[in-house]
């Protein structure tokens, strides 16, 4: 880890809705966190997910995400806080990994719960654009032995256009 | 002292994560890339690359750092 | 149940692509099975999953989903060939309740996943759009002791209007 | 003999989700929703109900059941 050690889970309420925001340093477990999320707002009547997976067949032996303390955490926090004026949600879960992967390990779970699909599937949508293209993570993989650094994509930056 | 923080490929340059310089008193952005080897100290300077002091963003022009503050290097993002 | 029996699980496959559609008639576990399908699909970067579940707090007591055996799965059949020909999928999982739910209960669960994740977002809204508003199956609810139907709401047919 | 299948409210009305009907021989669909109660057959004659012959959906202009037909009676679905 090139940054400073972090409080790795942070609660906070926008509009009396709980938001769980979290920089996981470890692997975490998808299917154990979305269980816990639904059975957590049965008022919702329908969750919308999105998991972002290391990718297995590519040839990639690893992926390393890094962070930067001081401004990862607070920065999804506030895309949080975005998401929940936006649409009206009964829950929201986003989860971060930072750190060594490999395939097969989870790299972001993001879930909304809330009353009319759609709010779910917007949130959902607007938080990965914005995860992907906006959150203080840089990303290298290794492939065939070698690390090399992953550029920004310009793909990125037209998702995140739409929400303009 | 003030810590420098280099992320992404920009650690790749500078040989580590962060480096420790001792600086005379309050220094411009300028003299602190001086100080540093040009290979990095090159690439410091491209406008794309943001700056956080203290963990909060801040602006290239008119940046002053002092002893004990944290300077991160932060090149683009290349998402999760 | 008042429709005829049906297998309640067919496999088929699309452009060399798995499609998992299923009428259950029992209870399902969409946490097990959104496991699996995600395991099974490790060569998709990003999973986007749609549960819908009974509410709770509404004082629906109990809703049921009646279906036409004929027509309920072939249908569901159609709608998951239709998504695959659309977007570039891995995995496409649809799983529909019929029978009488309790709040809580699970009633349906549609994941897909892709290498690019706006394909798979964008199959999921569709599959979940065609299910609520073309599918056959009929609602009622019980409430205060006594079941109503539920009548076709008119904000379905505009969410099916996006994708025409 | 035929087999009529009522889905959704149309169970309700019929008193059931399906009933057999003896017929003569082919016959038209007016002549069913005539041998049928008028509170079920009126609205049995709306044409938002949309009807399956056998499992398969068919128009209302010139259906003829025969023997051994299902006939379902399909109201607007209320999703899932």
């Amino acid at each position: 880890m090139r940054a400073m050690s972090w409080p790795s889970c942070r609660r906070f309420r926008v509009a009396d809705m709980a938001a769980d925001v979290r920089l996981a340093l470890e692997p975490f477990d998808p299917a154990a966190e979305l269980s816990r999320f639904t059975a957590a707002n049965l008022s919702a009547g329908g969750v919308v997910s999105f998991l972002g997976q290391v990718r297995n067949g590519d040839g990639v032996e690893a992926l390393e995400l890094s962070h930067y303390a001081p401004l990862t955490l607070p920065g999804m926090q506030a895309l949080a806080a975005e998401a929940l004026t936006r649409w009206s949600l009964e829950g929201l879960l986003i989860i971060h990994r930072a750190g060594i992967m490999v395939p097969g390990d989870a790299i972001v779970l993001v879930a909304a719960a809330a009353r009319h699909r759609r709010d779910a599937f917007a949130a959902t949508d607007f938080a990965m654009d914005h995860l992907k293209s906006e959150s203080w993570f840089w990303k290298r993989e290794k492939v065939g032995g070698l690390w090399r650094w992953i550029e920004p994509r310009g793909e990125d930056h037209e998702d995140l256009a739409r929400w303009v | 002292m003030i810590r420098l923080v280099f992320l992404g490929r920009l650690a790749d340059l500078a040989g580590a994560g962060a480096l420790e310089l001792t600086l005379a008193g309050p220094s411009p952005l300028e003299d602190i890339l001086l100080a540093l080897p040009a290979p990095l100290a090159g690439p410091l300077a491209d406008p794309r690359i943001k700056l956080a002091l203290n963990g909060t963003l801040v602006a290239r022009d008119g940046l002053v750092v002092d002893a004990g503050d944290e300077l991160a290097f932060l090149p683009p993002v290349s998402g999760g």
